[in-house]
């Protein structure tokens, strides 16, 4: 080691910089007709990996999104760091009103529960049936190919067909059917606002959901596994996951009238799990409850699940880790966590100098005795 | 007439690009007096969503959201206020948006031209509407016939 | 309209980065900070675009304060040219056009450091904003914020003082070697961030307000000027700087600047030989210049 | 659109710098004349510190509707306001928000309005000590009525429980923060 203090950071920082731009031009190198990714493509083809930015970002905005992924080399955590960073430099303007995803204009729907679900089920886009097998074709796909499918996709349908685009939602009926617990008529709190507030424990269901929506995909996943698996007991059945654009209402400031600002695509789910008792009436069914923005099932299967899980811990008290609210939410957040992951590259030469000094002195007194 | 209810204008005019709008705005007020009730602001907006298990409220997320209000003034007592907000990182689009707005719900000078505007829109979403239809359509599982091959 | 927000650009960023209303809660919350010495007070920390730990909560401040005028000095372990303290200066000077940057203790308004604070005494012209990654000195023998917040209000320490005297009976020492918990104006007990127990009598009646901000842990908390700061201690087991003793008891000296009573760093050479130098690189550079000019003359 | 300078970003931050001295080295007076042109010290304050989140109570009726549109604050009684604004010279019995232990900063800050911080003869001659003053610091103030002062002791006996407090003349500021020891000093005659 050399005692020359860390001089040249900045031209080492800049460095740092210049060679991620090296890498991310490189392929010019060796394709001098190579073309910057454009955020189209990357907004249309890479859209499951826009839409996992978009939710752990916590905003919706897929050009922003493609344009961290573009920046981030294809790094989720970094691209949804960038949009959350992004975030701070906007004001708060308002909240829309409760908007209801029976609205939802869906493009799949699907119940595990019933074949029968009332408008019927709709696979839409899904690995779900798909073979793994890789698409050798893809390898070399020319421009023509590509460039025919769409266009001839949609020129097969049938443009009289007449699919109604929104859907009650299954868990009603099963409600109607006294299978559910009822609606709580007092169940209608301000909702919690984790950008604003920090989390105080025990904290609202409204708290715990939204922490949970903007959440890392894998986080969230594992402690649902770890419940599925056997540290916990939900058993879930799928009763509805619906995927699907919902309008943003807001009203007009002239006429009070709610009018649509714009859409955005959310996955929604929820579970049904084993029932209980209840102290003053029939057993019924237990729920789980996951939402998230933009396509990404996994991501509300998990967090219905979780839901299901923390409900069960703030009742009875927690007796696995995913039972347990303040170990799930401050543990799940990617930005949060890859941060102080991250911060321990950083220099801590003080520190360690005073820990080092601290050490030697209860050395010696330790000698002495 | 415009029979396309005012809680859509936003959706299809959006279906346009967005320097179209903005210079449709321009031209068709070109003899008013634009004032700003609201400034024109880019923020963000946050999704309150009824969750449907027991109904409690959360936030699933922010959306860029920019808004304005105005009052356009063509003399002659043609005046009418207008406001709108979109789902844009955009406040040019919001305030182009807002006159737009004024323009239709006032019937003000050449609104006939915002109108078509509106209705070239309106048939753009229902395309993709046609499209998402389609979707649906091509992946409903039927469960009647699933039922008939079993034995 | 309540504060002149940027409508037109769409892709610039704002003077300071935040938003306005961020930046106006972010000074509100620090007023009621400076006028509760030492209590941490609960803000809606924004992210920023660097990561929780590499110095958001005292980003945040800087960027709340931060004027057209300012004189800016950013250090990360007692260097300016510390990896992470130019990154920050980087981003200070993008997203605020128009403001100077110095490596001066002396001529700088407002100085954000981690780790440490300059061994140049600071005066009633400036502000030192201190990164903070653990704000509560009560987490270790209280895990919940709750009945935390309410021994605070009651000054409430005996558990805290409990065990540094466990640790005396187990090592003969106080081992707390860096965020050495300190009382300020005789009321709340702070954790001063992670500076080494060398600097911790710096806060004891300092001419310059120092901001603590934490922005993972969402608190900024305040030890105003002249203002009583007392770490704690034990009657027989008094606190103690950082001993830069050799083994005959002679002070080390910095090999550079030749500064007998600054902060030192350890460095081992190749030989196997210690080599000791100041932490604070402003401070050794000075310290060079006026033995070289005196020298000179 | 023309935009007066309070409601400047720039200006709302020098503003804040002198608010923020001030509360840093209390009793010394911070004058505003340079950043606010004709504006009373008063608005600038508000328009420095208020949001739509914030919740502000006037008792003078001072502010018009059309500074409470600008300034988007909430409208609130007195009991539950962060901010307050009263006038100096009139003292009112006042309940505000003194804040609890585990969350003394939700004690008010009161803003008085005075006339200056100089001595004409009906000026108040205050001695004060506390964090923030190296050992004593003397302060004049025209238009200050002492029962402000007698219900500032009662609002602060129980420290960190308290009302933070802005004396604001028409251009200039001067802050006491419930940390601040005041002794009025009896004029010799």
């Amino acid at each position: 080691m050399s005692y020359v203090p860390i001089k040249g950071g900045g031209q080492a920082i800049a460095g740092a910089a210049a060679v991620t731009e090296f890498l991310r031009t490189e392929q010019a190198l060796h394709q001098p007709n190579a073309q910057a990714l454009d955020l189209q493509t990357i907004q249309f083809q890479l859209r499951h990996l826009v839409d996992r930015v978009i939710s752990e970002g916590g905003v919706y905005h897929p050009e922003l999104a493609a344009l961290s992924i573009k920046q981030s080399l294809g790094d989720t955590l970094e691209a949804a760091f960038s949009l959350r960073a992004w975030r701070s430099t906007r004001p708060r303007l308002c909240a829309t009103p409760a908007l209801d995803t029976s609205k939802m204009r869906v493009i799949r729907r699907i119940s595990a529960a019933f074949k029968d679900i009332p408008g019927g089920q709709m696979l839409g886009a899904t690995p779900d049936y798909a073979l793994r097998l890789l698409r050798m074709e893809l390898i070399n796909e020319s421009d023509a190919t590509f460039q025919h499918y769409a266009k001839e996709w949609l020129k097969q349908s049938n443009p009289t067909a007449t699919t109604p685009m929104s859907f009650p939602k299954v868990i009603s009926a099963l409600r109607a059917d006294g299978l559910l617990p009822a609606l709580e008529a007092d169940r209608t709190a301000q909702a919690f606002d984790i950008t604003r507030e920090p989390l105080i424990f025990p904290v609202s269901r409204s708290a715990t959901l939204a922490t949970m929506a903007r959440a890392e995909t894998g986080s969230l996943l594992a402690l649902a596994y770890s419940n599925m698996r056997g540290y916990g007991d939900v058993h879930p059945t799928v009763a509805e996951l619906r995927v699907g654009y919902v309008p943003i209402m807001l009203p007009h400031a002239v006429t009070g009238e709610l009018i649509e600002a714009g859409e955005v695509l959310v996955t929604e789910c929820e579970v049904i799990a084993m029932y209980e008792a209840q102290s003053d009436a029939k057993p019924v069914f237990t729920l789980g409850y996951g939402a998230c923005l933009g396509h990404n099932e996994v991501k509300a299967i998990s967090m219905a699940i979780l839901d299901r899980a923390l409900q069960k811990g703030k009742k009875d008290g927690p007796t696995n880790p995913s039972e347990d609210a303040e170990f799930v939410l401050l543990h799940i957040d990617g930005v949060d966590s890859m941060g102080f992951a991250s911060h321990y590259k950083m220099p801590h030469y003080v520190t360690f100098q005073s820990d080092l000094d601290r050490l030697r002195t209860a050395q010696q007194q330790e000698a002495c005795t | 007439m415009i029979n396309i209810p005012q809680k859509d204008w936003i959706r299809a005019l959006t279906a346009h690009p967005t320097h179209d709008l903005i210079r449709l705005a321009e031209t068709l007020t070109r003899d008013a007096a634009v004032s700003l009730l609201q400034l024109p602001q880019a923020g963000l907006g946050l999704i309150t969503l009824q969750e449907s298990a027991f109904h409690d409220q959360f936030y699933l997320g922010e959306f860029p959201l920019s808004s304005c209000q105005v009052e356009l003034d063509y003399g002659a007592d043609l005046r009418g206020t207008g406001h709108a907000q979109v789902m844009a990182d955009d406040a040019e689009l919001a305030k182009a948006l807002a006159i737009l707005d004024a323009i239709l719900a006032h019937q003000l000078p050449n609104w006939q031209l915002a109108a078509q505007y509106l209705e070239q829109g309106q048939a753009k979403r229902s395309q993709l509407d046609q499209q998402r239809n389609q979707i649906l359509a091509k992946t409903r599982v039927d469960f009647a016939t699933l039922d008939a091959v079993e034995p | 309209m309540n504060a002149q927000l940027n409508p037109a650009v769409k892709t610039a960023y704002n003077f300071g980065f935040l938003d306005e209303y961020a930046k106006k809660e972010i000074r509100r919350v620090t007023l009621k900070a400076i006028c509760i010495p030492g209590y941490q007070v609960p803000y809606a920390s924004r992210e920023m675009p660097m990561g929780r730990g590499f110095g958001t909560g005292g980003l945040q401040l800087s960027l709340a304060l931060i004027g057209q005028q300012e004189q800016v000095k950013v250090i990360d372990q007692g260097s300016d040219d510390s990896v992470n303290a130019v990154n920050l200066r980087q981003f200070i000077e993008m997203t605020c056009p128009g403001i100077d940057t110095t490596t001066r203790t002396q001529d700088a308004t407002l100085i954000q450091s981690r780790h440490r604070i300059p061994e140049q005494p600071l005066t009633e012209q400036q502000i030192l904003v201190l990164q903070v990654p653990y704000p509560d000195p009560l987490v270790i023998v209280e895990p919940s914020e709750d009945k935390r917040k309410v021994m605070h209000g009651e000054a409430d320490y005996s558990r805290l003082l409990v065990k540094l005297y466990e640790d005396i009976v187990q090592f003969n020492e106080i081992t707390i070697s860096h965020r050495y918990p300190t009382k300020i104006n005789q009321h709340y007990v702070i954790d001063p961030s992670p500076i080494p127990r060398w600097d911790v009598p710096k806060l004891h009646q300092s001419k310059a307000l120092i901001l603590f901000g934490a922005g993972r842990e969402k608190k900024i908390y305040a030890v105003p000027p002249f203002t009583h700061a007392e770490p704690l201690a034990f009657e027989d087991q008094p606190f103690r700087v950082e001993n830069f003793d050799d083994a005959s008891g002679q002070r080390r000296a910095c090999v550079r600047c030749g500064c007998q009573d600054s902060f030192l760093d350890e460095f081992t050479q190749e030989t196997g030989q210690k080599i000791y130098q100041c932490s604070d690189s402003d401070w050794c550079e000075q310290q060079l210049a006026r033995r070289s000019e005196s020298g000179n003359s | 659109m023309h935009l007066e300078p309070i409601w400047q970003a720039p200006v709302q931050q020098q503003v804040y710098r002198e608010l923020l001295n001030a509360f840093s080295y209390p009793g010394q007076v911070k004058n505003l004349n340079t950043l606010i042109a004709d504006h009373h010290a008063l608005h600038a304050l508000l328009a420095t510190l208020l949001d739509g989140e914030s919740r502000l109570a006037d008792t003078t009726g001072q502010l018009k509707a059309t500074h409470w549109s600008l300034l988007q604050a909430q409208n609130v009684a007195v009991e539950q306001a962060q901010f307050i604004v009263a006038d100096g010279k009139q003292s009112t019995e006042l309940h505000p928000n003194l804040g609890s232990l585990a969350s003394p900063e939700h004690g008010a800050t009161l803003i008085l309005m005075v006339d200056g911080f100089y001595s004409q003869g009906h000026a108040v001659s205050l001695q004060l000590k506390g964090p923030g003053i190296a050992t004593t610091t003397m302060l004049d103030v025209e238009g200050l009525n002492q029962q402000w002062l007698e219900q500032r002791a009662q609002w602060n006996q129980h420290f960190p429980l308290g009302v933070d407090i802005i004396l604001a003349s028409p251009n200039a500021i001067v802050a006491l923060p419930r940390t601040t020891h005041i002794q009025v000093q009896t004029k010799e005659t």
